[in-house]
């Protein structure tokens, strides 16, 4: 089955206002961020972007842009905010947290990479030791600070885990190295980091790759995502990325 | 408490200190900041790093703009130099490393520790945000075998760091075994901080005068050992 | 319910009347059994067989002993050729497809089947034993898009296999959707077992005849076409 | 960390009486053969073998030596017992489990699964929905019918889920095609199977390998078990393997 678009307008054509949208990648690096552009220039509002460790962070200018048009209702990310206080009071990301007009939801980084992969798996949820005894207890989402949800607790021999919930996006965002026209993935080094398991939980994971290939041209023992999770890809050219983190 | 300003050893000493405690063959994870400086004393030796971006036995930093490739960073954004035995995975396998306990040692910075090895990294409220960056820290705290702090002993405002309660929302409880400061090296055991080491130059009573819990000085207090 | 011999349809051909209902693009596991041999009459369509043990796209079976790979089989331990396309992954991966909902389509074989869609095939307590085979097929009835059951329609003892009530325990409830045998078929709906299809030379009341629930006979009824 | 030993013997030697292991392998396909002889050959006994889908079905000798020596205590897995049930008639395995000698738990083969990596990822349990409207809604253990501990089973979002518990062997023995001498694994296509998940979940994890090569020499993109996870390896002979099951 040829899952190629030719056109990344046409591979995000039905990514709605109000759409649940994964975005892979870890500060900087293998963040999908022609996907990012063609959903900024798409205008789409009343967002939610899940993310895994600051691919926002990494990608400044296209969440400086996300923020401007007014596209972005919520983000929850476990490294959401930039790195330094005098950074952050610059960014108008930040100052919309402040302001309250976006929410933003922290949730530590091995929680959220469990939590699609529940999605992913067709688990409920899962008890994580994570996060026990600190305010991980309950949802850390700015805007409701004087009313944070508690979570369910549990000791297991003697230790207590928090019951934490599949987290299943409407969409995945992917950036990947190399692509077959059946939709099987390799991504590179440490490029690779949330973006499988994203690909794996979404209901529909849009893939920007780098190359494309006919099926069987990837070494058939080191498929990173298989095909069965992707449902439509792209090509995109390699774009030099600054490395490092504000 | 009076702010004294005491002269300490240098982050970088800390982070010497720090890489003695390191057993060949260890498996360990460093947090960004003071942590991350632990890599340039272990060059060499049979210590793997993890990255939990997805990466194991992670070679050195690229110093040479020339050579950085954009796909491969460490954990801090930093780009790194593949080596032999260097390897990449995604990031469950990661933090089922991580959660899984296979970490022997995990050191982080700190905004504050008490002396029940609980501390504070994620959030610092001045920040005028009641969210902040947890990051990968609680999973590692979660599953190491041994966690150690890297920390200025006193933060730059002269408030001290190392304090009898929290004011921080805290990243872990009970969970420090060590803490390594510009000033001094600290156990945490049942009884309170056990005050081992001192930087060069100071004494028990220097140290005790910055930092608000009892400390319970060592009967083999020595100085800071390189 | 007199024990009637009723000449149907031969397996492959009960296989061949299911390739039929596969539509392409479709993700398909087979189970062990007549399952198994729906794989000979969709090669060459752009249909995906997965494998629980861990490979998608699986190609045909190895028919010349000399081209058997020992490291490459399907769940059923049979060897099979790789095609272009086909891709190998762990167990958790091939779970992670299974109960998370990727699988289009999933034909099991079964004992026995009710006609509220509950079917039992993991344990056959004839065997003397109170534990069975369960294998992955809990698994694949849990994450199915849909379930059909390819089966003989009476029992080598003469015993119906579709009955009233289950006497074998069960491996689901209420998941299956259609049921071929040798003899129709049948669709599971909320009403009961839809007859919808009867071998050549049989009647509606020869099927009732070898069937404990009641039949609702589709004003279709027709001839089982291949 | 060379984690090379030269004896097989050497690489078993504090497995000890009574131990859980977990046996890679699923029916004839990647089985740990050679380290399954070491042990037989070592008799250990009241063994505990956890399995992923019948590599002691795949493994007749195996079993049969197993068997006829008095090591073995329990199986867990999801495929114990001969395919056919008159293969079963004249399986010494089959006659123990009937007799009561050897105990058979048996667990759905995703289930179990799940259960590894729960181990492996610090997970105290997890809601899965196989098996609900079963009897895995209690636990399958071919002595204790009279008496099968009931699961605990939630609702969520209108769909029932069973909550199983994490399972940590102290030991797996895996088969790989190729190890470097730090312990990083690949394994060749379907023989992969249950291996990886394995060798994360247990407390000391024991590998045979076809061939042992340098650090660096495995693309490092491709790795399916990191070393971290190993505790030895050892070098064994490809053996011919007759494919089929019983």
């Amino acid at each position: 089955m040829d899952k190629v678009y030719q056109k990344i307008e046409e591979a995000i054509a039905d990514v709605n206002d109000g759409a649940v949208i994964a975005i892979g990648g870890f500060f900087a690096c293998g963040v999908p961020r022609l996907l990012l552009q063609a959903l900024i220039d798409k205008k789409t509002k009343n967002l939610t972007l899940t993310c895994g460790c600051g691919p926002m962070v990494g990608a400044t200018e296209e969440l400086r842009a996300l923020v401007k048009n007014g596209q972005l209702k919520k983000l929850i990310d476990s490294y959401g905010l930039a790195r330094s206080a005098s950074k952050g009071r610059q960014d108008p990301f930040e100052q919309a947290v402040k302001a309250g007009t976006i929410e933003l939801e922290v949730v530590p980084m091995g929680t959220l990479a469990e939590r699609y992969r529940a999605a992913a798996a067709g688990v409920a949820a899962v008890y994580l030791p994570t996060g026990a005894g600190s305010i991980v207890e309950k949802s850390v989402v700015s805007s409701i600070v004087a009313n944070r949800t508690p979570k369910e607790t549990r000791v297991f021999n003697g230790k207590t885990y928090i019951l934490e919930y599949a987290l299943k996006p409407d969409f995945a965002f992917v950036h990947a190295h190399t692509a077959d026209k059946e939709g099987n993935l390799r991504y590179s080094k440490t490029a690779r980091n949330f973006n499988p398991v994203m690909a794996s939980a979404a209901k529909a994971t849009i893939v920007e790759a780098e190359n494309i290939v006919e099926p069987g041209e990837i070494d058939p023992d080191c498929i990173h995502t298989p095909g069965i999770y992707v449902k439509r890809v792209v090509q995109v050219p390699r774009i030099k990325v600054r490395v490092g983190i504000d | 408490m009076e702010k004294v300003k005491l002269t300490g050893i240098p982050r970088e000493m800390i982070a010497l200190r720090i890489s003695k405690e390191i057993k060949d063959g260890d498996y360990v994870n460093l947090g960004i900041g003071i942590p991350t400086l632990i890599s340039n004393w272990i060059e060499g030796r049979d210590i793997m790093l993890q990255g939990e971006i997805g990466l194991l036995k992670s070679g050195p930093l690229v110093t040479d703009e020339e050579m950085i490739d954009q796909d491969c960073i460490n954990a801090s954004c930093q780009p790194i130099i593949e080596i032999p035995g260097t390897i990449y995975f995604d990031i469950l396998e990661s933090f089922t490393m991580i959660r899984g306990g296979r970490m022997n040692l995990v050191v982080m910075g700190a905004l504050q520790v008490n002396d029940k090895g609980d501390y504070a990294g994620w959030a610092n409220p001045s920040r005028g945000l009641d969210v902040g960056n947890i990051g990968g820290s609680m999973d590692l705290v979660a599953g190491a075998d041994r966690l150690f702090l890297a920390m200025e002993h006193v933060a730059v405002d002269g408030n001290p760091k190392v304090v009898k309660k929290l004011t921080f929302p805290p990243t872990t409880t009970g969970k420090v075994n060590m803490i390594f400061t510009d000033l001094a090296v600290m156990e945490v055991t049942p009884k309170g901080l056990l005050l081992k080491e001192v930087a060069p130059g100071l004494t028990a009573k220097d140290v005790q005068s910055v930092t608000e819990p009892k400390l319970i000085v060592s009967p083999d207090l020595k100085e800071i050992e390189f």
